[in-house]
């Protein structure tokens, strides 16, 4: 396996999902290709302006800053359903349709739904 | 020979996945290299004593795949906050005294290794 | 002097679940209903939630906070979230429901 | 002689989970793919899968059973379903999913 | 609380859950009024002639049998959204539209979903 | 005095029910008794050891019940087929060397109890 997909489709801090999945891809990154997918509850992960002190968790959007090199493809179909799409989201992430999102997972040689 | 990758994230009995991966493996096991990887809630399976009543237990399936070959690693962060604790290595070939014999807690750079490595994964 | 006494319903699951279905439903068909919006739940004030009628919001700081949910109108955001939902859930609440 | 090869699904999430609809998206865009049922995916027979054009249908006996389904005209029922799956995904497979 | 309504939106068999909401509704039939109300995946619990024998797990249909006096709610749309309605359906259920789904939540001195 | 009971029915970390429902505990502890009931995956939640690096301790924020007075109870079948067994009483007030201080594991039957001499009722 040269490339791996990451599929998150699970809502950040209401579960320790969206955390697994940034790890997983980001030790992933030493070996691999990475792609990460925001899919359904998964795309609240890239609005802007997360913080987590007062809740006692890690900050997932800081650690999306810190993976530069972390591919992150947003369902941007899922984006609109949340009414996200008005909201100001984490620069580093790609907007897709759904063909295209569909195509990425296509062309990795693995896809893991976390 | 070619290997397949299982990874599992979720925990016995309130999933079936644990049963599942473990069919598949008995299968794969008889012609394939076989690793499992175990993350988040999936850290549970190996639990020694697990004595479900009506259901198999999710120990002894995974015990019987050790022996037959399987590779088994435990996510190290998943399982500390579990309170499964790596220890050094035991004579069991594990690494965790609340483990069953044969499944070793490690990093998750492991997973990224056992995913270059291999032909096929199955998330479950 | 009686105390007014509300349907209080504790959200945490986010939109699209079948469980936020169940309880907008439900708010739907109360006249007199508070929720209180914790953990995933907070992720409603994105769909608009608080354009429901007849209902006061409830939202819960930390949570907000985390997922980058900033001020909204007629939503509350109390001091203390979890002491002002028992004293509603303990004192002034007709039914209450958990999703 | 080079052997076919298929885009292979294991599906064992129930319809209408979000799981599911990407599944049925990617085996639609596939020329050649193959749909195995297990667990709660054996829940899609009552939804009417094996009427996917282009899609070869899979489902494990014991899960049917369980679930009370009962044979499906277009849906093969392997007499050992892990070791048919196993043998198409390690011999026989272009891409291979997993929801 | 002298009455208790489980929620059950989880489809059996995949999950333990269905056969936790089941015992629970069980032992709690010696104190309340019970009602067990299937929404959801929670309705594929009512098709008759399960038998998980070769799946090595308890038959969810037979513990529904076994307990007679539990009333069991079943969410008629969920039902055909999931094209069960020309199925053969357990007996000793009740089909209910949403109306009275809602009233029997309502009705209830609590609500537990599990 | 008012009676609250939670149930309680995911593990720690995979989902944030425990540290909802100790929030939730906490305040109503002030004024009322509180009854805390874990079934399935929740039993896990008083698991002594937990060392999660980035989040808090579901064990110890559980401990900090049980010392404020609330009545937690973990379902038998669910915590032994998990691998936690009920044995004689110990002098924790518990009676599973698994663990932490306070929590008993007890039959289902404790939950419909709970129920019935409860004034509300939180699921989480």
């Amino acid at each position: 396996m040269r490339s791996v997909f990451y599929l998150l489709d699970t809502a950040p801090y209401g579960s320790e999902k969206a955390f697994g999945a940034l790890n997983a891809a980001a030790v992933s990154l030493t070996r691999m290709h990475v792609t990460l997918g925001l899919y359904g509850d998964g795309v609240y992960l890239v609005v802007a302006g997360q913080d987590s002190k007062k809740l006692g968790v890690p900050n997932l959007s800081d650690i999306l800053y810190s993976y530069g090199e972390l591919r992150v493809l947003v369902h941007e179909p899922s984006l609109v359903d949340r009414g996200l799409f008005e909201e100001t989201l984490i620069e580093t992430v790609e907007l897709v349709d759904e063909e295209d999102f569909l195509e990425a997972m296509e062309s990795s040689d693995c896809v893991i739904p976390i | 020979m070619k290997t397949l990758t299982i990874v599992l994230t979720d925990g016995p009995y309130i999933s079936e996945y644990a049963e599942i991966a473990c069919k598949i493996a008995e299968s794969a096991l008889k012609q394939y290299q076989v690793n499992i990887f175990l993350y988040m809630d999936a850290v549970h399976i190996p639990k020694k004593s697990q004595n479900p009543s009506f259901f198999t237990s999710a120990g002894e399936l995974f015990t019987g795949l050790a022996e037959k070959g399987a590779v088994i690693r435990a996510c190290a962060r998943c399982a500390a906050a579990r309170g499964y604790i790596a220890e050094e290595e035991t004579a069991n070939g594990n690494n965790c005294e609340d483990y069953i014999p044969g499944i070793k807690i490690s990093s998750l750079y492991e997973l990224s290794e056992m995913l270059s490595k291999s032909d096929r994964v199955i998330s479950l | 002097m009686e105390q007014e006494e509300y349907d209080i319903f504790l959200l945490t699951k986010p939109p699209f679940s079948p469980r936020s279905e169940i309880c907008l439903k439900l708010a739907a068909r109360s006249e007199n209903s508070r929720i209180y919006l914790a953990g995933d739940g907070v992720y409603h004030l994105f769909s608009g939630i608080e354009r429901l009628t007849g209902c006061e919001i409830y939202a819960c700081q930390e949570d907000l906070e985390a997922r980058a949910i900033r001020d909204r109108e007629k939503v509350t955001v109390p001091d203390n979230f979890y002491a002002a939902f028992i004293e509603d859930v303990m004192e002034h609440c007709r039914n209450m429901y958990t999703f």
